[in-house]
């Protein structure tokens, strides 16, 4: 056993128990942070078959964006750990069994028999000089253009589902409107003037300010 | 063979789509509460040029872009039209309801036309990688769709049962995805092909990947027993949704299924003409019964959607081009019936009314008779009755199911639409045969109307005279 | 030697793990989100091995992808729990009852 | 000829039609003029045709009027078959019939007293009368006139339908029409025999006409047909042919309907409940003489039949109360007579009999309605008595039918009576000697009850109530003239037409009897006149029987009865269990209500309750039904809500397929 | 030029185009359009009659065929043609249709226009049905049908109508989609939707039998048969009169049809085997269902029980063939028992559609069918009793009128077959009589019943008109049948000859199971 090998059985084993945990924890906080675990130790994974860029990617993107903002969701949603009631054990045997048959079947595909390295053997090593960023970016950039956008679009759609889903106009919170701002001209929509008879001591006649009423009118709408 | 400019000349019903939504969700930041309208007019705009686009686009022969991994090709044109034509169909049916209840807003339009644009990429996919991410656009905005109502209890529901599922279905695919990349070396379907079509059957990696690839498929449809999500997500998506979701990512799925079946993993039909027969044999029989037991419309029509995937599986597995022409045939008439079915439940839906139940149905005879004679046509359709073009769709499956030689399995389908007759002929008595209980008048807009009409009619000529779109559906599996 | 079937069967564990995560919980939706992201976790441990041992980057330009789905995903799916836990004050998947049948 | 045929038919249905249809146009004298101008017509036509047999020898007539029908080769034509036999039935039919038209002009009168207070129905009742009657004698003409077994079972059908229609006639009255229902489905019994009957000789002639079935009969003698054990063929056709004779002319047991039919007005018992219809049986038997001939023990069959229903339907005649009713039995009994001729192979002796009783008995039906005419509609001879001294053309005429009936010497009656009764005696069928101890015995009977009415009727003091006397006379002349034109040939017929019917073979080819069963033979050998045959008569027991009958009916009803009025209330109460089975008509009636009408309805009943309903709608339609919608609720439990649930669904899913496609 | 004008479709299009002109105008001009639906059916009618005009009564092949296509892509054409067997069904059809307009003329309020437009409609289609050749076009007319026939029911039926209709459409859908499993087998071996390319297909025994049967569960259901005759009562009961008259004189002898065109020619060998089976059906349907109809308390349940008992003479008579040839070794008869079915279904179109229209003259005064409500109508509808009176003599089957002619020749076709068959047949003579002149008595016949009988009036023009004409052609088939039986002979015929050579993949067998 080298020391790669070593080394595999080590994240392995770590990825497993933190996978574990993540779904066996009470506290979704815990769950989270073993989830970073095991991402962590996959990046590991990863970078030992040189998949260097996708292993760094990992940590950067998925740990410290998807993860936080788990956390994030998590601590904002303030759940009360207490009230949820663990019904774990009903459905068991139904489901170990299940699960049992399942690695069973993929036991008996994914198994050395067919996977192993008589049938893959290791690959020879890559040059030196050798970025997997460069290919990544270069496949990225010309081959998968097409597929790039689409992921670009995906990204934007998120964007504004996530947005319209939880994005709530409070009729509290004042803010502001830029297309409706856009929109004020000059004259009566700026300015109101308003005709007063003269009182007896005629005065300097008062401007008016200019409205708040387009605001007003955004909340009552929502 | 990195991107060319002539690719996007191919691409151009997608960019329209893409320019359309950007146009949307930009124009909408600028508009009052009470230009809302101009969404819905710049959307149809763009949706008719989508549809000129695959007109001018489109023909007999196969083009590919993008390095082999985009393909048009007269399926995917037949399929394109059909899905923008339903998409056209939503917001027309829809623009009412949504303005009735504040819901007619920009993102509305963006993410269904953003749905639309993920089901073009499925179309035209050559290759699981722009399948998957085609896939993952339309999925996510439908999950945003189903919850678009914020303030409905059911919708967010749905809508979290939809995603945990759909995740769940998404990672069975990918994980068959990675399978057959494994075995095969390769995303594009044309080079799995090659491969599958040299290694066949025999080898268990294949069929192991497939099996997973299939599941994929099957929740996508929403075939038995991948089919949870859907009477659970028809009932608290809102209404408008539900016509969008019932209609145009089935034929989308149809899309998929070809593209991956046929294209790619004809080499492994023994296989997954099996598993299809059980996945069909399981959604005709739960999809029929359980229809009967439910009360609330959305959830029958998801049932009898669940019903009707079985029959469009029957065509598939046919492994011919027979039945896939069947099956093409019966994804794209079922899209219209159901776009139909619910854009009336939909103008049904007037202020404050929430024609959710059967019972909401009850005189529509009565209330709007013309309404209720395009219902009932649909109802008649669905139910496989001729002259409606539900029976040629049944009766296409069925020739493909015989044509094999599995009589037993023709039978099978035919006892439970049987079946299935009960509950369409229910919702049919609501209509004429029982007296109103709201007496109100159904308003709605001419378009609406017109649009109802029009796809009512169609459910009722295309019965009659369905030459027409069957040779345009043989001619996509023909070679 | 790590032999591919190591990654493999390390995915399929994974993938068990998680997909055993899903339907013995009972808890609340997040941890079902999270046991999402490990699935994919596990497939993009075939890839990656996959691409590896075939030496074929395209595998990992499918793994790239699915991240950023599963960015994207977990960005929407958070959203709906946050629609979710205002509505029903919960996200108890126990609770998650109302549409049935 | 065929012109003067087609007349005969159709000036009766025309007659009928316009009565019919126009009747409320044409009103009551039109109508009945209409109709019997008809019957007229028809009648004098008749006449002029039976001369042109006896006087002109005209020939057999039997031609095609139009084809009906050509199936699978087969033709079934519409034609007439005119020779002797049927030229007499022409007469008979429509001399009684005219007789009985304007019988009916003054029965039916005052038609309107017999319908409820503004019943539309009643409005036209009296021109719907005479259609009705004008019609059947249309249809008992097609019967007879016929060429073929299809246009004989249409006349044998349409004969019934009017039947059917004239004994319901007050259709307002239970009875009534009960009786004509009963009467309909008795005689559908016998029809189902006979359409058998048919069908098996269109299976083995493969043709309908007369001519040709009797010419080709001879070869299918030997025939046997694998039934109950292997019959021949001819058997098995008769007997078939004669349970719808059975039916039709009212023999036991399918004699059931007769007596009821008396519920329907009175000349129509007279025409078709006497005279005509229910002879129509008898008719056919001898129509068909060439195919009997051919099955000895169908004619044993018909002679046992006929015998057995000569004697005990006239020993209930002795326990009826209800004029009509007594005559209707006794119709019966005479029926039995000319059956049981039939059976002894001397067909001419029962058309004889048939001929002679159409006379007397239309006369005495038609006296018995004269006398309910007078008794305002009372029927009970308990509640009569001296009507003689009211009505003496009644009365008068009712003895010469009476005496007719009894075989008295010297009227038509006697002649008939005796002939067969000498024929049964020289039979050699099987059964024959019993058939004529019966029919023996069955004189004495007849004699017994006939006078027991005619003396309850005419004779005694009036019983009736005061209001009823007060207002008895004799009826108008419309009624008693066709008493007289009846009583004329009941009186005179026999002895007229005895000589060339039973010794000269006047019917000639239209029978045809095997020589080894020529019963008529030995009186044919043996003839010496009219006179001769009467003394003759006189010597046997039959004579001496009915004179034994006739003598103690005198004594009870006559001389008895003069100081003792309820002597006939006393004899039937005496008359312990055998009067009690008489009164109980043989519990034929009950019998059949029970077990055919009543057990019919329970079988319905239960196929329907539990046949239909239960099993069928119950169990196989709504059963399924309600099976997929328990199905549905099973099924739909699991759709549970539960996310969990759902992904374990996906995931059992997954894991099935693969190791149905994997692992195995 | 007058046989190669394209009647069939102008008979099958003019009244489907009508009833859509109908239904679409609406009641706004109720009066306009019930007058409008008159003069279609009256044309379309006479439209009708040229078939009969023109036909070759000599020539058994099919005439004014017209063929073009239709979905070619399927072979499926738009195939039509008749000889004897569809020829006088259409005229059948397109006659009584007539009456059924008039017979709704102003007994339906509600929605008129739709109420003839939907019969319009349904006259069309099964048209449709006769005289379709190909298959599939068959079929499309065949369950198109239901559509009308549902509404029908279901809007202008009784209160348990929902139950009825959805019944009648769910058993009868039932049926039908076995037989469409078969078709497509049989176009996959015949390579061609045309029912006459099935009529010369090969089959062996095992498909034939279960083609057999897929089209025996069609038909039987369609005519009705035992046991799957419930939905008929049902149907009846609650359809509006003339819903009652199409079901009873048109609908239920599409079932006969189908035997005719496709049972008998397409599966003879299987139709001899199973043979004793329809014939136990048909037996079955005589007696039981007699004896059923003799109890029942509602007049249009008993009218309708008395259909299934005389469409199980006309089974009858389809597959009495077999059992002659075996028994007799000649197929004399044979023509006569099919013919006699034929007739009988002719017959009973114009009997049962009378007698439903009879009780729809009632129903429309009195609201009630129960018999129990009604006696002595006589007296205050003399001329409407005289009616039923002579369609419940026709019913049961009297001679000389067209009740009878099918009897009887079904009769007689079935002595040779087997006496013991020819008996249970005949006691329809007791049977019908009994149940039918049961109700006569009890209904028309006796002291008036109560005061709302008291107060009936007779029966107006219309109705005078609807029940004379059917009154008047029964008399005439009763009393000259030929022209009838002329045109079907030469067509019946031919079918018999050819349901005589066997199907089985043997050259010029004879049909399995019947060598004498």
């Amino acid at each position: 056993m080298g020391f790669e090998k070593f080394l595999f059985y080590i994240f392995a084993a770590i990825t497993v128990f933190a996978a574990g945990m993540v779904v066996t924890r009470r506290n979704p906080v815990h769950s989270v942070l073993y989830l970073v675990l095991a991402f962590v130790s996959s990046a590991a994974l990863w970078i030992l078959i040189e998949a260097e860029f996708l292993g760094i990617v990992l940590v950067l993107v998925y740990v410290g964006a998807v993860m936080v903002l788990f956390l994030f969701v998590v601590m904002m949603l303030d759940i009360d750990i207490a009230s949820i009631r663990a019904q774990f054990i009903r459905n068991l045997p139904l489901g170990l069994f299940v699960a049992g048959v399942m690695v069973l079947n993929m036991l008996l595909i994914l198994g050395p028999s067919n996977f192993g390295l008589e049938q893959f053997a290791k690959p020879d090593p890559r040059p030196a000089g050798y970025s997997n960023t460069a290919e990544l970016g270069l496949d990225l950039y010309t081959t998968y253009l097409y597929q790039f956008e689409i992921a670009a679009v995906i990204l934007l759609v998120a964007i504004i589902a996530a947005i319209r889903l939880t994005l709530r106009r409070r009729p509290e919170t004042k803010y502001q409107d830029p297309s409706q701002q856009v929109r004020v001209r000059k004259g009566p929509s700026r300015v109101r003037l308003i005709s007063m008879p003269p009182e007896r001591t005629p005065r300097p006649v008062p401007v008016a300010p200019a409205p708040a009423a387009t605001n007003d009118n955004k909340e009552t709408a929502e | 063979m990195p991107f060319q400019t002539e690719d996007l000349f191919t691409l151009l019903p997608e960019l329209v789509v893409l320019v359309t939504a950007c146009v949307v969700l930009v124009v909408d930041l600028y508009l009052r509460e009470d230009q809302k309208q101009t969404n819905h007019t710049l959307t149809v705009l763009g949706l008719l040029i989508t549809l000129g686009a695959i007109g001018l686009v489109g023909g007999s022969d196969v083009t590919t872009a993008f390095g082999g991994t985009y393909i048009r090709d007269p399926m995917s044109d037949l399929l394109k039209g059909a899905v923008v034509l339903v998409t056209l169909l939503t917001f027309v049916y829809s623009s009412n309801y949504m303005r009735e209840r504040n819901l007619w807003v920009g993102e509305y339009h963006v993410l269904i036309l953003f749905a639309l644009l993920g089901m073009l990429i499925m179309i035209s996919a050559n290759g699981f990688l722009t399948l998957y991410l085609g896939l993952e656009l339309l999925a996510l905005c439908l999950y945003a769709l189903v919850a678009f109502d914020r303030d409905s209890k059911g919708g967010a529901e749905a809508a979290m049962k939809y995603f945990v599922l759909g995740a769940l279905g998404s990672g069975m695919l990918l994980y068959g995805i990675s399978m057959l990349y494994g075995a095969t070396g390769g995303f594009d379907f044309p080079g799995i092909a090659e491969v599958v079509g040299r290694e066949g059957a025999d080898n268990k990696i294949l069929v192991f990947g497939l099996v997973f690839v299939i599941i994929g498929i099957a929740f996508k449809f929403g075939a038995v027993p991948f089919h949870m999500w859907a009477p659970d997500v028809y009932q608290g998506a809102p209404m408008p949704v539900v016509l969008f979701l019932s209609s145009a990512p089935k034929v989308a799925a149809f899309a998929m299924a070809a593209r991956v079946l046929i294209d790619a993993l004809a080499g492994l039909q023994a296989d997954w003409s099996e598993i299809l027969i059980i996945l069909s044999v399981l959604s005709m029989g739960v999809g029929n019964v359980v229809a009967i037991a439910q009360s609330n419309i959305k959830r029958m029509l998801a049932y009898s959607t669940i019903s009707h995937v079985g029959f469009i599986f029957l065509g598939l597995l046919a492994g011919n081009a027979d039945g896939y022409s069947a099956a093409m045939f019966y994804a794209v008439v079922y899209a219209l019936m159901s776009a139909g079915a619910f854009g009336v439940l939909v103008m049904i839906s007037q202020k404050g009314l929430e024609a959710e139940n059967l019972d909401d149905l009850k005189g529509l005879g009565e209330r709007d008779p013309w309404l209720a004679a395009m219902m009932a046509i649909l109802m008649f359709s669905m139910a496989g009755v001729p002259p409606m073009v539900g029976f040629i769709a049944k009766l296409l499956v069925l020739e493909a199911v015989v044509d094999l030689g599995l009589v037993w399995l023709a039978i099978v389908a035919v006892v439970f639409s049987i079946v299935g007759a009960f509950y369409y002929l229910r919702v049919v008595k609501m209509i004429y045969f029982d007296k109103p209980e709201v007496t109100t008048p159904i308003v709605m807009s001419g378009s609406a109307r017109l649009a109802i009409s029009a796809n009512g009619l169609a459910v009722l000529l295309v019965g009659m005279f369905p030459a027409a779109l069957l040779s345009l559906c043989e001619a996509a599996f023909v070679g | 030697m790590i032999a591919l079937s190591d990654y493999l069967l390390l995915g399929a564990v994974l993938f068990s793990i998680s997909v055993a995560g899903i339907f013995l919980n009972r808890k609340n939706v997040i941890t079902l989100l999270m046991c999402i992201e490990l699935m994919l976790l596990a497939v993009n441990m075939n890839f990656v091995a996959f691409s590896h041992f075939l030496g074929d980057a395209s595998g990992q330009i499918f793994v790239f992808f699915i991240l950023t789905v599963a960015a994207a995903e977990a960005a929407i799916g958070l959203a709906i729990l946050v629609v979710l836990f205002r509505n029903r004050g919960t996200i108890n998947v126990a609770d998650l009852d109302m549409l049935k049948g | 000829m065929e012109n003067v045929y087609l007349t005969i038919v159709l000036a009766p249905l025309i007659g009928a039609i316009v009565a019919g249809f126009f009747g409320g146009v044409i009103g009551r004298a039109g109508a009945h003029w209409a109709a019997s101008t008809g019957v007229g017509i028809s009648a004098f036509l008749s006449l002029w045709v039976v001369g042109a047999f006896i006087w002109g020898g005209a020939p057999t007539f039997n031609e095609t009027v139009y084809t009906w029908m050509v199936s699978d080769g087969i033709r079934f034509e519409i034609g007439f078959l005119v020779d002797r036999l049927t030229a007499l039935m022409m007469g008979v039919v429509t001399f009684v019939s005219f007789a009985v038209h304007i019988y009916t002009i003054g029965y039916m009168a005052d038609d309107e007293h017999n319908w409820p207070e503004g019943s539309r129905a009643g409005r036209n009742s009296y021109q719907r009368f005479f259609s009705y009657i004008s019609l059947f004698t249309f249809s008992m003409l097609m019967l007879v006139m016929s060429n073929n077994f299809l246009q004989l079972f249409f006349g044998w059908e349409a004969v019934g339908l009017v039947s059917y229609l004239l004994i319901g006639f007050w259709s307002v009255r239970e009875s009534a029409v009960f009786a004509n229902l009963k009467a309909f489905l008795v005689n559908r019994v016998g029809d189902f025999g006979f359409i058998l009957g048919i069908a098996a000789i269109g299976m083995y002639f493969n043709s309908m006409d007369y001519a040709e079935v009797f010419a080709r009969a001879p070869e299918f003698a030997e025939t046997q047909v694998a039934l109950f054990g292997g019959v021949s063929l001819m058997t098995l056709i008769c007997i078939l042919l004669f349970i719808g004779a059975m039916g039709k002319s009212a023999q036991v047991p399918l004699h059931v309907w007769l007596p009821d039919s008396m519920e329907g007005p009175t000349p129509i018992s007279a025409l078709i409940h006497a005279a005509t219809m229910v002879t129509a049986g008898i008719f056919m038997v001898a129509r068909m003489s060439p195919l009997y001939e051919l099955s000895t023990t169908a004619l044993s069959f018909v002679l046992l039949i006929g015998a057995i229903t000569a004697f005990f339907m006239g020993l209930i005649g002795l326990v009826q109360n209800d004029i009509k009713r007594v005559v209707a039995y006794s119709t019966l009994s005479q029926l039995g007579y000319m059956i049981a001729a039939l059976g002894a192979s001397a067909y001419a002796a029962g058309i004889f009999h048939l001929m002679t009783h159409a006379f007397f008995k239309a006369l005495l039906f038609l006296a018995a309605g004269s006398v309910i005419m007078a008794m305002h509609h009372d029927q009970d001879i308990r509640n009569m008595g001296g009507l003689r001294r009211y009505m003496p053309i009644t009365w008068m005429t009712a003895l010469i039918g009476s005496l007719a009936l009894i075989a008295f010497p010297g009227f038509s009656g006697f002649f008939s009576k005796d002939a067969i009764i000498e024929a049964v005696g020289d039979s050699h069928a099987f059964g024959a000697g019993f058939a004529w101890l019966l029919l023996t015995l069955g004189a004495f009977v007849t004699a017994l009850y006939s006078f027991r009415m005619y003396y309850l009727v005419f004779h005694g003091k009036p019983r009736m109530d005061e209001h009823t006397r007060s207002h008895l006379h004799e009826t108008r002349w419309v009624v008693t003239l066709p008493l007289i034109a009846l009583a004329i040939p009941s009186v005179f017929i026999g002895w007229m037409t005895v000589e060339p019917l039973l010794v000269n073979n006047w019917l000639g080819d239209a029978i045809y009897v095997k020589p080894e069963h020529d019963s008529l033979r030995h009186l044919a050998e043996h003839w010496h006149g009219q006179k001769a045959f009467i003394l003759h008569g006189m010597s046997a027991p039959p004579f001496w029987l009915a004179m034994g009958g006739l003598l103690l009916a005198t004594y009870i009803w006559w001389f008895l009865h003069r100081s003792r009025p309820t002597i006939d209330e006393e004899l039937q109460a005496k008359s312990g269990p055998v009067g009690r089975i008489l009164a109980d008509k043989y519990g034929f009636d009950d019998f059949n209500q029970r077990v055919f009408a009543g057990g019919g309805r329970a079988i319905g009943q239960l196929f329907w309750g539990t046949g239909d309903r239960t099993l069928i709608d119950g169990g196989m339609v709504n059963g399924s039904a309600r099976l997929v919608g328990y199905l549905a609720g099973v099924i739909r439990q699991m759709q549970t809500g539960f996310l969990y649930h759902y992904a374990i669904a996906m995931i059992i899913g997954l894991v099935v397929l693969l190791t149905l496609f994997v692992a195995l | 030029m007058l046989a190669e004008f394209p009647w069939l479709t102008l008979v099958i299009w003019l009244p489907i185009i009508g009833g859509i002109a109908v239904i679409v105008s609406g009641d706004k001009a109720a009066e306009l359009t019930k007058w409008v639906a008159l003069t279609v059916s009256v044309l379309t009618f006479f439209a009708s009659l040229p078939l009969w005009l023109n036909f070759d009564a000599s020539n058994p092949a099919m005439q004014f065929v017209q063929r073009s296509d239709w979905i070619p892509t399927l072979d499926i054409e738009y195939y039509l043609g008749v000889d004897g067997i569809s020829m006088p069904l259409i005229l059948l059809t397109t006659f009584i249709t007539i009456f059924v307009v008039i017979a709704g003329w102003d007994v339906i309020t509600y929605k008129p226009s739709h109420y003839m437009g939907a019969f319009l409609i349904m006259e069309g289609i099964m048209v449709g049905v006769f005289s379709a050749l190909d298959a599939i076009l068959f079929y499309f007319f065949w369950e198109a049908m239901l559509i009308p026939m549902f509404i029908i029911i279901g809007v202008w039926g009784g209160p348990n109508r929902v139950y009825a209709t959805i019944k009648f459409f769910l058993y009868t859908f039932f049926g039908s989609v076995f037989m469409l499993v078969a078709l497509i087998y049989m176009y996959f071996q015949a390579d061609s939707f045309s029912i006459l390319d099935f009529h010369t297909l090969q089959i062996g025994m095992g498909a034939q039998i279960l083609i057999f049967i897929a089209f025996l569960l069609a038909f039987a259901v369609k005519v009705p048969m035992f046991p799957v005759h419930t939905w008929l009562p049902d149907a009846h009961v609650e359809a509006p009169t003339g819903g009652s008259v199409i079901l009873a004189a048109i609908m239920l002898k599409i079932g006969g049809y189908g035997f005719l065109r496709f049972s008998l020619p397409i599966t003879p060998d299987a139709s001899a085997y199973l043979d004793g089976l329809i014939i136990a059906l048909s037996l079955i349907a005589v007696v039981y269902i007699g004896l059923v109809a003799l109890v029942q308390k509602d007049m249009k349940k008993l009218i309708a029980y008395s259909s299934i008992a005389h469409m199980g003479f006309v089974t009858l008579g389809f597959f009495i063939v077999f059992t002659i040839v075996r028994q007799t070794g000649s197929d004399d008869g044979a023509v006569m028992g099919i013919s006699g079915g034929m007739v009988q279904m002719i017959s009973h179109g114009f009997i049962s559609g009378a007698l439903f229209l009879c009780v729809g003259v009632l129903y429309d005064r009195m609201h009630s069918r129960e018999i129990a409500d009604y006696g002595g109508v006589i007296h205050t509808m003399p001329w409407f009793g005289a009616f039923v009176v002579f369609f419940a003599m026709a019913n049961a089957g009297l001679p000389g009128t067209s009740g009878f002619v099918g009897e009887f020749m079904v009769i007689l076709a079935t002595f040779r077959a087997d006496f013991w068959y020819a008996f249970l047949a005949a006691t329809t003579l007791i049977l019908a009589a009994a149940f039918t002149l049961w109700m006569v008595k009890r209904v028309i016949f006796g002291e008036v019943g109560n005061d709302r009988v008291a107060k009936l009036r007779d029966l107006n023009p219309r109705e005078f008109l609807n029940l004379g004409v059917l009154a008047a052609v029964v008399l005439a088939v009763g009393i000259w049948p030929k022209p009838l039986v002329d045109v079907m002979e030469p067509t019946i015929e031919n079918l018999v000859e050819q349901i005589q050579v066997s199907k089985l993949p043997v050259p010029n067998a004879p049909v399995a199971g019947i060598q004498p």
